[in-house]
């Protein structure tokens, strides 16, 4: 009988201080972030959206071999000589073009591995992470500076050069005693 | 009301249309309010904002959802027995909207004033379990009927201590009539029956502690009659998905939703009249002052509403705050708790009314 | 004349909101009465360790995170440690003390998501919203600190991802302390209602000889009453020099080793952290958290087992090592997956609801069950 | 489709107006499928918590597919279960979106090389309307996602494609 008034007292007693805390809630300000008309800025180090600097980069394809999920796609194609392409902002001479720089954005982990190795740290997440899309095709991202004419220009010199270069072994080779000159 | 209207248009037929159209509205009122206020309450008890994008404050977030639920397809699985199917959700629709019928929202608007107005609506409310009980067993889906047998064993329950407790106010007040138990409580709120109804005398006094007591146990055994949390076994939703309903869709599911609000402003309701004064008010009449008396029913109106919707809250606030009953748990409540303490309860004031 | 009567086969999940995630189970019914649970995983089979396999070392450390994802951090840990262990390396002592506050943030952030999706399993939806509001606070600090909010990727073999962030110590300090009251607040909300209380007390209970018969660890183990943890059973890093108590089942409101009694260590668990939290947090040395990652992670031929203790119980990473680049094998010992096995020794005689319960405070993460 | 869907074949200035009443009030009140995978469940509930929200939308997840709207893929999609989504998906009455959130989801995410039991794609077997990216994207992001799906809504129209 005493447990059986206890539980009845436990009953409404616990329920009561349940609802004296809900009701403090009830008045206590909301914490909830309004989304699209307030965004909250993001600390400096968030990862998110990937980016390329272009400019920057050397095509040695040290990103694309961290990768875990094998995201990145790279394509070089050596310079032939007399093209110019610059330099990197922090001295490094490119001798690479860049053919193709695709990041499948759909793929990514988010992890971040592709960053630390970069000699020219051209790769970086960014804090953009408003990209949601209504086709997966266009979560790739290209960031390849070249058109695709160019890339096939560059191709076509570069294997036009090589042919050159074989030839000139070729006839090199014909003739061997004649001066030999350095290739390239 | 249908008296009054005859009156004014001399034609049955729109009286009778007007008599049927005020709960009609009222109910689908109850739904739209009830579902916004729902989702604001718990928001705000969460520390969330609820609906915000849909006009100010989210207000036409039910006026939505009802346009998106009217094009929704009707999704039937072959397996369902149609005609069951079909006829549940109309059925406990039905239920729930024939309770409005004897409620006095005001001296003046009600329904019908039928002498046994709080045996009809114990009664009526009962349709609504043989709506469940078609809606889970012609749903062919196992969470649907556990859902339904576990409803109708839970409403059925609960429904006796609802009666015992109104038999209780019934003896103590002396008539089946709700209009004529709202009369009786009359302006100001030390005349309800809460605090010993409208006698003054030692009665009175006595009287209070035990009506406290049978407005806690009819308040809970309402609650579960309208599957509230924590009483909401039958669509207990981390348990058997939605319960009863889980295979409803669009505007079948819509009827459901309807007559769970439409049942929790009744039950509310109910307790308003048999405790709180029904549509009295608590500090007299402001028609009554100025000497206007055609407010009288107005202001009526609006006590009732008030006082009604205040109970629906209070079914909210505990809903978000209360971890669910199990079903067994739920049995033994009612059988081993409520049902003895209103006993005992009916007994003491049948002693004190006798006095 | 007896009625022919039959059993029900109910099947639960996978697509069922409290299986915490894509587990099936499958009920035999006899009414509402369990007969029978059969768990059926696999629904999230990700092939952790084929991935293993094909990767280097330090590649395996998202995949790792994505194995107990609401622990991230702890079991960045437990990889690390072991190819550390395998490595011969030893690491500096910022790393291991910012490794183990991470550590026990993430257990806190992880009983969190467990008490709440619990609360939300027994029926009450707000204390789950509390505590979530809650986790948003260290989540903001594992995103100061490493940049993501979920998958962290954080703790490398040899060091650190990134340094901590000048503000971290401070907001730390404030996390705890306005993370104090929410204990309380949980207490009289949930753990200590009445209607809590009966769903969960005497529901499940789990004997001390079943649960080690079952290789039982974590909470769940704790629970039964058996102060076993491995923090202090067998410290790994630096948890020999921090004073914290080890929380166990004592039935305060039922028997020994049910349902509150898992739930209730839990809440302890994270005052613990809080305590460990606060030796630790003022007095983190000085140093370079990447000086001791090695340049190439080329461990030696050779195996190592070491384990951690998870939010969820002990986590056991077997490496072998052939020599090269990627790992030969990587076996882990996953704390849910052994736990869960217990599922159907506790369920006997229970009903519907009670199964929930039940599942809720074993506390699986499917990603790590079927990793 | 819903129950009006591409009944007409020319429109006017009612069947505009309509359409511009029946798109409020779908993207207004798209109903989730509370359907949690993988990780991302985690951040999907994250999103659907006090700081970010979901309500205010008026997203609220439902418990059973028949009356969803919106079903959100919110992790990897393992062969074994690709089944049953697709189940999901078939029972959900029409007008229906899916969400797709994740790498995971949107092609089998760090899984898609190595993961002889996942799915490449949840788009292999239901038609997605918006890919959200992020392993797993922030809740912002999700809203993000859902806002755009809204944006897909608000352009629907009950009038048939002229071929």
């Amino acid at each position: 009988m005493k447990q059986y008034l206890k539980n009845t007292w436990d009953g409404i007693w616990t329920v009561l201080i349940g609802m004296k805390i809900t009701f403090k809630h009830l008045f206590t300000p909301a914490v909830t972030i309004q989304y699209p008309d307030v965004k909250v800025p993001l600390p400096e180090r968030v990862r998110n959206r990937l980016y390329v600097n272009i400019d920057d980069c050397i095509g040695c394809d040290q990103c694309s071999r961290a990768c875990p999920v094998s995201c990145i796609e790279i394509e070089t194609t050596k310079a032939i000589p007399g093209e110019d392409l610059g330099t990197t902002s922090n001295g490094k001479k490119k001798a690479l073009w860049v053919t193709k720089f695709n990041i499948d954005i759909a793929k990514c982990c988010y992890c971040q591995l592709c960053v630390f190795p970069c000699p020219t740290e051209c790769i970086y997440m960014t804090d953009v992470y408003e990209f949601a899309e209504y086709e997966r095709e266009n979560l790739v991202y290209k960031f390849s500076a070249l058109t695709e004419t160019e890339a096939v220009e560059k191709k076509a010199n570069f294997e036009k050069f090589q042919a050159e270069k074989e030839a000139q072994k070729a006839a090199a080779a014909a003739k061997p005693k004649e001066e030999q000159k350095p290739v390239n | 009301m249908y008296q009054y209207f005859y009156e004014l248009l001399g034609s049955e037929i729109l009286a009778t249309l007007i008599t049927a159209a005020v709960p009609l509205v009222n109910v689908l009122l109850a739904a739209l309010i009830g579902v916004y206020l729902e989702r604001k309450v718990s928001a705000h008890m969460q520390d969330r904002l609820g609906p915000m994008r849909t006009g100010w404050h989210g207000i036409f977030q039910t006026v939505a959802d009802f346009i998106k639920m009217l094009q929704k397809e009707d999704a039937v699985s072959t397996e369902v027995d149609k005609k069951l199917y079909n006829l549940a959700p109309v059925l406990v629709f039905t239920g729930s909207f024939a309770a409005y019928a004897v409620i006095p929202f005001s001296s003046k608007v009600i329904g019908t004033e039928a002498e046994v107005g709080i045996f009809y609506l114990l009664a009526i409310s009962s349709l609504v379990v043989a709506g469940i009980l078609m809606a889970g067993w012609s749903s062919n889906n196992k969470y649907s009927l556990l859902g339904a047998m576990r409803s109708a064993s839970q409403i059925i329950s609960y429904e006796i201590p609802t009666a015992i407790v109104v038999l209780s106010m019934v003896m103590y007040t002396g008539t089946l009539s709700l209009d004529k138990m709202s009369q009786m409580q009359t302006a100001y709120f030390w005349n309800w029956n809460i605090l010993g109804g409208a006698e003054f005398g030692f009665a009175k006094f006595l009287l209070i502690p035990f009506m406290i007591v049978g407005f806690i146990i009819i308040y809970i055994s309402t609650l579960a009659e309208v599957n509230r949390t924590p009483f909401d076994i039958p669509e207990a939703e981390s348990e058997l998905v939605a319960g009863y309903f889980t295979e409803y869709c669009g505007m079948k599911w819509a009827m459901f939703m309807l007559s769970e609000y439409g049942n929790m402003f009744a039950v509310s309701g109910l307790v308003t009249i048999l405790f709180f004064g029904g549509y009295q008010s608590p500090l007299g009449y402001f028609g009554d002052a100025i000497g206007v008396h055609w407010m009288i029913p107005f202001e009526q109106v609006f006590w009732f509403i008030a006082k009604g919707w205040f109970f629906v809250f209070v079914q909210m606030w505990l809903r978000w705050t209360l971890p669910r009953l199990r079903v067994d748990q739920l049995m033994s409540l009612c059988w081993k708790y409520l049902i003895p303490y209103a006993f005992v309860n009916l007994i003491i004031i049948g002693i004190i009314t006798l006095l | 004349m007896a009625l022919k009567t039959e059993t029900m086969v109910l099947n639960m999940g996978p697509q069922h909101p409290s299986t915490h995630g894509v587990l099936r189970l499958e009920l035999e019914l006899e009414g509402e009465l369990i007969k029978k649970v059969i768990p059926h995983i696999g629904y999230l089979h990700r092939c952790f360790e084929k991935h293993a396999e094909a990767m280097q070392y330090n590649q395996v450390i998202p995949y790792t995170d994505r194995m107990d994802y609401l622990a991230s951090m702890y079991n960045n840990f437990g990889y690390v440690i072991a190819v550390e262990k395998l490595m011969g390396i030893e690491v500096p002592e910022r790393v291991q003390y910012i490794r183990l506050i991470m550590g026990e943030l993430q257990r806190i952030a992880s009983h969190l998501v467990a008490l709440g999706t619990y609360g939300l399993d027994i029926g009450a939806f707000t204390p789950f919203l509390y505590l979530f509001r809650d986790r948003e606070k260290i989540l903001s600090l594992f995103e100061m600190t490493c940049g993501a909010r979920l998958l962290y990727n954080y703790m490398w073999v040899g060091g650190l991802s990134h340094d901590i962030h000048p503000d971290f110590q401070r907001l730390t300090k404030e996390f705890i302390n306005y993370f104090k009251p929410t204990i309380v607040e949980l207490d009289s909300l949930l753990s200590y209602n009445k209607i809590f209380i009966e769903r969960t007390a005497n529901i499940g209970i789990l004997p001390v000889d079943t649960a080690i018969n079952y290789g039982v660890t974590g909470p769940m183990l704790r629970g039964s009453g058996i102060k076993f943890d491995l923090r202090r059973n067998d410290p790994y890093s630096i948890y020999n020099r921090f004073d914290f108590d080890i929380p166990v089942g004592k039935g305060l409101v039922g028997t020994v080793g049910d349902c509150w009694d898992r739930y209730y260590v839990r809440v302890r668990e994270m005052e613990e952290s809080l305590k460990i939290l606060e030796q630790a947090i003022d007095n983190i040395p000085e140093g370079d958290v990447q000086s001791a990652i090695p340049k190439r992670i080329k461990p030696p031929k050779g195996t190592v087992y070491s384990r951690v203790e998870t939010p969820r119980g002990e986590l056991g990473y077997f490496i072998i090592s052939d020599g090269s680049t990627n790992p030969f094998r990587v076996k882990v010992r996953a704390p849910s997956f052994v736990n869960l096995e217990v599922l159907g020794e506790l369920c006997k005689g229970h009903l519907v609801a009670d199964v929930i319960a039940i599942l809720g405070s074993v506390d699986i993460v499917l990603g790590e069950v079927d990793r | 489709m819903g129950l009006l869907d591409k009944e007409f074949s020319d429109g006017n200035i009612v069947i505009a107006k309509v359409d511009d009443l029946f798109n409020w009030a779908r993207l207004s009140s798209i109903w989730q499928l509370g359907f949690g995978l993988a990780c991302c469940a985690i951040e999907m509930m994250a999103t659907s918590a006090s700081h970010y929200d979901f309500d205010r939308f008026g997203v609220i997840p439902r418990n059973t597919p028949r009356q969803a709207d919106a079903i959100i893929i919110s992790g990897t999609v393992t062969l074994k279960m690709a089944l049953r989504i697709k189940r999901l998906y078939e029972q959900m009455p029409d007008p229906k979106y899916i969400i797709s959130m994740g790498s995971c989801a949107n092609c089998g995410g760090p899984y898609w090389e190595h993961g002889y039991h996942v799915l490449k794609g949840v788009d292999r077997v239901i038609p997605v309307d918006v890919y959200v990216p992020g392993c797993p994207p922030r809740p912002e992001a999700l809203l993000e996602g859902l806002l755009k799906l809204q944006e897909k809504i608000r352009n629907e129209s009950l009038r048939k494609k002229s071929a």
